[in-house]
C-alpha cells in the first residue's frame, strides 16, 4: 500500500437538488404517480439486493469482475425512469438501476458475468418479453457507447421517429475523443440523444480533479452548443426531473442535452479494487450519509406511500427475485466452445473458418487437428 | 476473362472506377432508403476524388450527409446509425485517416454482432482511397489492408476495374457484414471499360480468374493486378494471374486450386512485405499445397519503410519490372 | 458542379480588436519597437510574394500540392511574432507567415514541396543558423500536432524551462478528438502552451456552422478549464497582442490559452481545390476588403513608418528572395531511391531491411533482387 | 539455457515477471532523469497489476504522472515529450486500449524520426500487458501484435520470463527508438526465477535459444514459450526451442539458422492465425530455406475469430495438446 495517496476535493454542490440530504423537499416534485414511484422504489430495493448478491457469487468463484453502484443507484434509476417504451439506453457497467427498472433479466446478466457466450445464455434463458427499453451490450471500450448512442439518435432523427436515445458515462471516460465526438454529431444534427455523465468522482484510481481541470463535468456541453445541466446525482427525484426535460425537449427536436450527476463512488471500482491504497476513505464514509434511499423513502413517506413493512415486503420479494435468477443462473451449461465461431459473418464465413471450426471439432474429438482434415474437401 | 456476376449481353457505359463508384452509390440510394452516404466533404462538392458528384442534389442532405471533421466520429456514429437498421456508406478520405477511428473500428464496427449473440448487427460499408501513385502527402498513399484483414468480423474488399467495382460496392453495401471497400486513387482514372447499365451485385466470395495459365499463379489486388497484367504480357509467360477482389474472408479455394496446377506462386502487393497479405498467402499455400510446389513462393513487395516521399515512392512500389524478377525467380528455381 | 451549395453565414464579427478594418485604431496597440513591426510588416510582403510564387510553381507542375493563406497571414503573422528565441511551434499547414517571421528558410521549405527527402534537402542546403523558434514539421493527420504541442510544452513544464509552445490549427480540425487530448492534457498539467485555432470558416467544402454547433471555437476552451479568446484574425496588432498576454501567462506559470482567430478563406482550399463547386463565391469577394495587409499599413502609417517606396523596396527584395529561394530549391538532384531507409530505427535496421536494401540496389543495378542475394550472407 | 546479457555470476533475487518490470522501472527512473512513467492508474494505486507500485512514493508526481483516462492523449503528450527530449515510459492498461491511439501510434510515434529527417526523434516506450488466460473483461485478452509489427519505425518487445522483462525493459527504455513492450498478463505472477539485482540490458536484436535441438524448431514469444516448453517436455522431442523476445524487427538470422538444422518449423501464438506474426515467420522460412524444408511450416495458432467469452478461451488458445499435435504434424509429414 502506497505511502502517498491523492488529495480529494469534496465536490462542488452547487447542482440542481429537489430534495436535500434530509428529505426536506427544497422544490416542486416531478409529476409522477404513486405506480411509477413505487416501482422506482422497489428497483433501489432490487439494485441492492442483485448487488449484493452479486459480489457474494463473485467472491465465492461464481462470477467473473463485477461492478457495484451501492449509493449511486439514483443516477441510474432516476434518469432511465424517464424514458418509455421504445427508446434506447447505451449504458455503461455501473447502470443495474437503470436495467432493472425495465426489467433486463437478472438471469442473462448473470449468465452472461459467469462468462457464457450470448447465443449459450439466449438458448437456455429465452426473453419471453423484451423490455420496454432496449439496452445495447455496455461499451467496455469508455466513451465508444456514447458515440454509438449519438448515431441511433440521428437515425431516429433522420427518420423522423420519436424515439430517445439516452447514454450513460463515468466522468473519467469524457477524457476520450469518443464523448466528444458524440456530443458534437448530437448537436450538430440536433439528435434525440440525452448523456449522463455519472460523476462519482473517481475512475478507478483518478481523481475527478486529476481527469480534467473545468470548474464541472457539465461544462463540456458549452464546446459543443447543447444544453449542460448539473444535478445532484444522489436525488432520485431531481435525477428523473431533469432528464425527463431533456427527453422531452430531444423528443420534441430540440436536440441533445448533457447532464453531469454529481455522487460519489463510496465502493470500490470493482471486484478487482482495493480503493484504501490509493485514497483515504474518509469522504467515502462521508458520502454514505447522501444515500438516495432514505432520501426517496422520505419524499414517499411525504406522499404516504412509504411503510417500514413495504420496505420489509419488497426487500424479501427482492432477494427472493434475485436468488431465483442466481439457481436460473448457476446450472446453465458452459458454453460449447464451438459457440467462438457463432456470430461472425452472416452467411459463409469462409474458407479458413470453415477449416478452423472443422480443426476446433478435431480437438474436442481428440484427433490432430492438422492431419486429420483433408483441405481439399473445402469447398 | 472470367467474372462472375457480370453478364456480357446487357447494356454497357464505358466509365472509369471513380464514375463506377458514383453509379453503384446512387443505385444504392435509389434502391433502398436504409443507405445513407457519410463522411466530410461529400455532400456539394462530391468528395475530393468526386466520387459522389451530384448525389447531394438528386438524394439531398438526409440521404448524402456531410459530417463534421472527425474519422472516429464517422464511425462511431455510423455503427450507432446501423444498430438502427440504416445501412451507412460512409467515406473515409484516405485509408491513413482511418488510423484516427481504429477503436471504433476494432471495439464496434467489427464487433458488435458477435459481442451482442447475433441480437444487432452492422450494415454498413467504409469506402476508402487508398494505394500509391499519385504522389500526394503523407499518409494519402497507404496500403495497410493488413491491419483490417487481421480485425476478424469485417470484409475487406478491393475492385481492379470499373466494371468490378460496381458490382462488388453494391454487393458490399447490400451485405449485412460490416465492409470496408478501398478504391486505388491511381485506378479511379486510369481508364474506362464497358460497365453494364443496369445495377448488379457481385459475388464477396469469389476470387476472379483474370487469365489462366500453368507455370505460375500470380495473385494480385488492386492497381496490382495491372502491374502483374503487364509484367506477364513483357514475359510472354503461362501465368494465371487471379484478382483476389476480395481480401477478408480469402477465396482460399480458387488459390490453392491454381497454385496445385501451377506449383509456382507469386504474389504481388503494394503493402509493406513484412505482414503484407502476402504473408498470409504464402503461408496458406506452403501448409495446404507444399508438396506441390517447384519453387518458394515468391512475394513482390514494397519495402518495410513508411511510403517515402514523391520523388523515390516509383521504386518503392513494385512495378513490372519487379514482378518480372519475381516472376523469373520462381521460373528459374532448381531444389 | 453541383446545382446545391453550402448556405453559408457571415462569421460573427464579436471578436478583439485593435484596429477596424479601415485602419482606424479602436483600443491600445501593443508596445512594438519599429523595427519588429518592420518585421512583421516585411514579413506579410514576403509571405505574398512566396505564395503566388509556389502556386505558380506548382501549375508548372514543379511542386507538388500547396496550399496558400492570403487574406489569412495576419493569423500566423500576429501569433508567431510574439514567441520569442527558444519557443517552439507546432504548425499547421497554413502557416507560412509564422515560418517566414522565423526565418525558416524557403529553400528547404521549396524543395520538400517537390517531393525531396528530407535527407537529400538537409545535404544540399544545409541550415547555417537555425530559426530562433523551432518548428516541427507540419502534422499531415489533422490535430495531432495540436496534442504532440501539449507534451512539448508538458516536457518544458516539468523541467521548469521558460519556454512556450505555440500550436495552429484549422477550425475544421477541432472536431478530431486529439484537439480535446490537448486541451484537456495542457490545462490538467498546466503547460506553458498556446493554442491558435485558425477559423477560417472552411474545412474544403465543410463551412464552419455544419462543423459544430457551439456559437463560437473559443468556446472549446470552457469544456476543459482553460482561457478562451476570439480574436479578428485580419488584424495582425489583435492577434499579436492576444497572443502576446497568452504567451507571457504561459511563461509565467500560468497554463495554457485557447485563441480562435477569426478569418476567412478567401483562396481555394490548396491547389487541388476549385472551392466555386461547393460554396457562393460572392462571401469570399466580401471579405477581400478584410485584407490584413491595407489594415497593418495604415498603423504603420500612423506611426510613420510606411510609405509606398517602402512598399515597393520590400516587394521587390522579397520576389528576389523568393526566386533566389526556387532556384536553389529547383535544381536539386532527385532523392535517391535508397534515402527511403534512411531515418528508420537508429542503429541496425534490422535483418529484412538490409535485405531489403540490397534488393533494391540490385534492382537499380539492373539484376534481378530476387536472386542476386544469398540471404546467407546477412548477419 | 542462452541468454545473451545476463550474466550468471551476478547477485540475484527471486522475482516475479511484474517485479521484475518494476525492478527495471525503477532502476531506470533512478538512472535518467528524462525517464517519466505515465499513465491513468499508476500513481498511489500502482498500476491495476501494481507493475508501478511504490514508484511515486520513490520519485514523486513529476517523474510518475497519472494523467487523464485518454489513451490517444498519452501517447500524442508523450510523443510531444520524447520529442523534447524527455524519455516517457507510457502504461497502456490493456493492449486492447491503444487502438484508440492507433493514429497516434502509426502516424506520429512510428514517424516522426522519418518524417523529419532523423532531426527529430521519439525515444519513448509503450508498456502494456496483452494475451489471454486470466479471464478477465472483453478486449482485456487482445495477442493482436500484429497491428504493431506491421508498421515500420517502431520496435516490439515481448519478455517471456521475469530476468529477460528487466533486461529487455531496461533496454527498451534506453533505446532511442520508439518500443512497444508487451508484458503477458498470464505471466506476471505465474512464477518466479533468480534475477541478477543490478541493473542490465538485454540486446534487442537477438533471439533466445532456450534449448537446442535437430528435428524440429520451434518459434514462440511470451506465455507461448511456456506451453511449447511444455509440449516438448511431454514429447520427449529433440526440438529446437527459439524465444523469439523482439518481434520487430525480427532476429531472423537465428530462425533460419535453426530451420536449417532441423528442416522442421512449428510457430505458436496466442493471435489469430491469419496475418498473425506466424503468416511471416512461415513465409520467411519458406522464402529463405525452402530447399531444407522435411515439411510445411505448421502454425499453432488462436482461431480467426474475436477472443473468446471466458467459458471458451481455453479451447481458443493454443495449449499443450495442440502445439503436441502441430508438431507432430510436421515429424510425421511425408512427401
Ligand atoms: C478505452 C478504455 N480505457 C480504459 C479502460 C479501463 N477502465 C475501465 S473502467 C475505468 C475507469 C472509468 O472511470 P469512469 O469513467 O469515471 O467510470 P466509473 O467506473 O467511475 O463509473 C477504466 C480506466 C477501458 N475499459 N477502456
Ligand atoms: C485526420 C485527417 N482527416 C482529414 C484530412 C484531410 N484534410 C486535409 S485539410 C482538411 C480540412 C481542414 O480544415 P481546417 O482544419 O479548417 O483547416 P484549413 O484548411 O481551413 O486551414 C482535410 C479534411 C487530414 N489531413 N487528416
Ligand atoms: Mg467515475
Ligand atoms: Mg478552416
Amino acid at each position: 500500500m502506497g505511502q502517498h495517496k491523492w488529495a480529494e476535493q469534496a465536490p462542488d454542490e452547487t447542482f440542481f437538488r429537489i430534495q436535500a440530504p434530509d428529505g426536506t423537499l427544497l422544490g416542486q416534485p416531478p409529476d409522477l404517480d404513486d405506480a411509477t414511484l413505487l416501482r422506482m422504489y422497489r428497483t433501489l430495493v432490487l439494485t441492492r439486493a442483485y448487488e449484493t448478491h452479486t459480489i457474494r457469487m463473485q467472491r465465492r468463484g461464481e462470477l467473473s469482475v463485477t461492478a457495484q453502484s451501492t449509493y449511486e443507484e439514483a443516477v441510474g434509476l432516476g434518469a432511465a425512469a424517464a424514458l418509455r417504451d421504445g427508446d434506447w439506453c447505451f449504458p455503461s457497467y455501473r447502470q443495474f438501476a437503470a436495467h432493472l427498472y425495465w426489467g433486463v433479466p437478472m438471469d442473462r446478466t448473470l449468465a452472461i458475468l459467469r462468462g457464457g457466450a450470448p447465443e449459450t445464455v439466449a438458448e437456455h434463458l429465452p426473453l419471453d418479453t423484451p423490455p420496454g427499453v432496449t439496452f445495447t451490450p455496455y461499451g467496455v471500450i469508455l466513451g465508444t457507447n456514447v458515440l454509438n448512442a449519438a448515431g441511433s439518435a440521428m437515425a431516429d432523427k433522420l427518420n423522423g421517429r420519436d424515439i430517445v436515445t439516452l447514454a450513460f458515462t463515468g466522468e473519467g471516460s469524457t477524457s476520450e475523443g469518443d464523448f466528444h465526438d458524440a456530443l458534437n454529431f448530437a448537436a450538430v444534427f440536433k439528435a434525440p440523444l440525452v448523456v449522463v455523465v455519472h460523476n462519482n468522482q473517481w475512475a478507478i484510481s483518478t481523481p475527478a480533479h486529476r481527469q480534467h481541470a473545468a470548474p464541472t463535468f457539465a461544462h463540456k456541453a458549452l464546446a459543443h452548443g447543447l444544453p449542460g445541466e448539473r444535478v445532484d446525482g444522489n436525488d432520485v427525484l431531481a435525477m428523473y426531473q431533469k432528464t425527463r426535460e431533456a427527453v422531452d425537449r430531444a423528443r420534441a427536436g430540440e436536440g441533445p442535452t448533457l447532464i453531469e450527476a454529481v455522487t460519489y463512488r463510496v465502493v470500490d471500482h470493482n471486484t478487482s479494487d482495493s480503493a484504501e491504497v490509493y485514497r483515504d476513505q474518509a469522504l467515502a464514509e462521508h458520502w454514505k450519509q447522501f444515500d438516495p434511499r432514505p432520501r426517496f423513502e422520505a419524499y414517499l413517506a411525504d406522499r404516504g406511500l412509504y411503510s417500514d413493512t413495504l420496505r420489509q415486503q419488497y426487500e424479501a420479494e427482492c432477494l427472493a427475485e434475485v436468488q431465483a435468477a442466481a439457481a436460473r443462473a448457476l446450472p446453465l451449461p458452459r458454453s460449447d466452445a464451438m459457440t467462438m465461431f457463432d456470430s461472425q459473418l452472416f452467411g459463409d464465413p469462409g474458407w479458413h473458418l470453415r477449416l478452423q471450426q472443422r480443426e476446433l471439432a478435431a480437438e474436442l474429438n481428440d484427433a490432430n487437428p492438422y492431419t486429420a482434415i483433408d483441405p481439399e474437401t473445402l469447398e | 476473362m472470367n467474372a462472375p456476376g457480370i453478364d456480357p449481353v446487357t447494356d454497357t457505359t464505358d466509365l472509369n472506377l471513380v464514375q463506377a463508384v458514383n453509379t453503384a452509390l446512387r443505385d444504392e440510394l435509389a434502391r433502398d432508403p436504409a443507405v445513407r452516404v457519410m463522411g466530410y466533404d461529400i455532400g456539394p462538392i462530391g468528395g475530393v476524388f468526386r466520387a459522389t458528384e451530384g448525389l447531394y442534389d438528386t438524394f439531398g442532405g438526409e440521404r448524402v450527409i456531410d459530417t463534421p471533421l472527425s474519422e472516429n466520429g464517422l464511425i462511431g456514429a455510423a455503427v450507432g446509425m446501423a444498430m438502427r437498421g440504416e445501412r451507412p456508406v460512409v467515406e473515409i478520405q484516405f485509408l491513413g485517416f482511418l488510423y484516427n477511428a481504429f477503436g471504433q473500428f476494432v471495439c464496434l464496427m467489427s464487433n458488435v454482432r458477435e459481442r451482442s449473440g447475433g441480437q444487432l448487427s452492422v450494415p454498413m460499408t467504409i469506402r476508402t482511397p487508398f494505394g500509391g501513385g499519385i504522389k500526394p502527402l503523407q499518409f494519402h498513399s497507404e496500403s495497410t489492408e493488413s491491419y483490417l484483414i487481421h480485425t476478424p468480423g469485417v470484409r475487406v474488399v478491393c475492385p481492379s476495374t470499373p466494371a468490378e467495382a460496381k458490382g462488388l460496392l453494391a454487393a458490399s453495401i447490400r451485405c449485412d457484414d460490416p465492409v470496408v471497400f478501398l478504391e486505388h486513387s491511381r485506378l479511379y482514372r486510369a481508364f474506362r471499360e464497358p460497365v453494364p447499365t443496369a445495377p448488379y451485385a457481385l459475388p464477396l466470395d469469389k476470387a476472379r480468374v483474370v487469365r489462366e495459365g500453368r507455370e505460375v499463379t500470380v495473385l494480385a489486388w488492386g492497381a496490382m493486378v495491372h502491374v502483374a497484367q503487364q509484367a506477364i504480357d513483357d514475359m510472354a509467360v503461362d501465368a494465371e494471374l487471379i484478382d483476389l477482389r476480395v481480401l477478408a474472408p480469402l477465396d482460399v479455394k480458387t488459390i490453392l486450386d491454381s497454385v496445385r496446377r501451377t506449383g509456382r506462386c507469386v504474389i504481388v502487393h503494394e503493402a509493406r512485405r513484412t505482414l503484407g497479405l502476402g504473408a498470409e498467402l504464402s503461408a496458406l499455400v506452403t501448409e495446404h499445397v507444399f508438396d506441390c510446389l517447384k519453387a518458394p513462393v515468391r512475394r513482390v513487395t514494397a519495402f518495410d519503410v513508411q511510403f517515402p516521399e514523391n520523388q523515390t515512392e516509383d521504386y518503392y512500389l513494385p512495378d513490372a519490372r519487379r514482378v518480372r524478377h519475381g516472376i523469373e525467380s520462381v521460373l528459374q528455381y532448381r531444389f
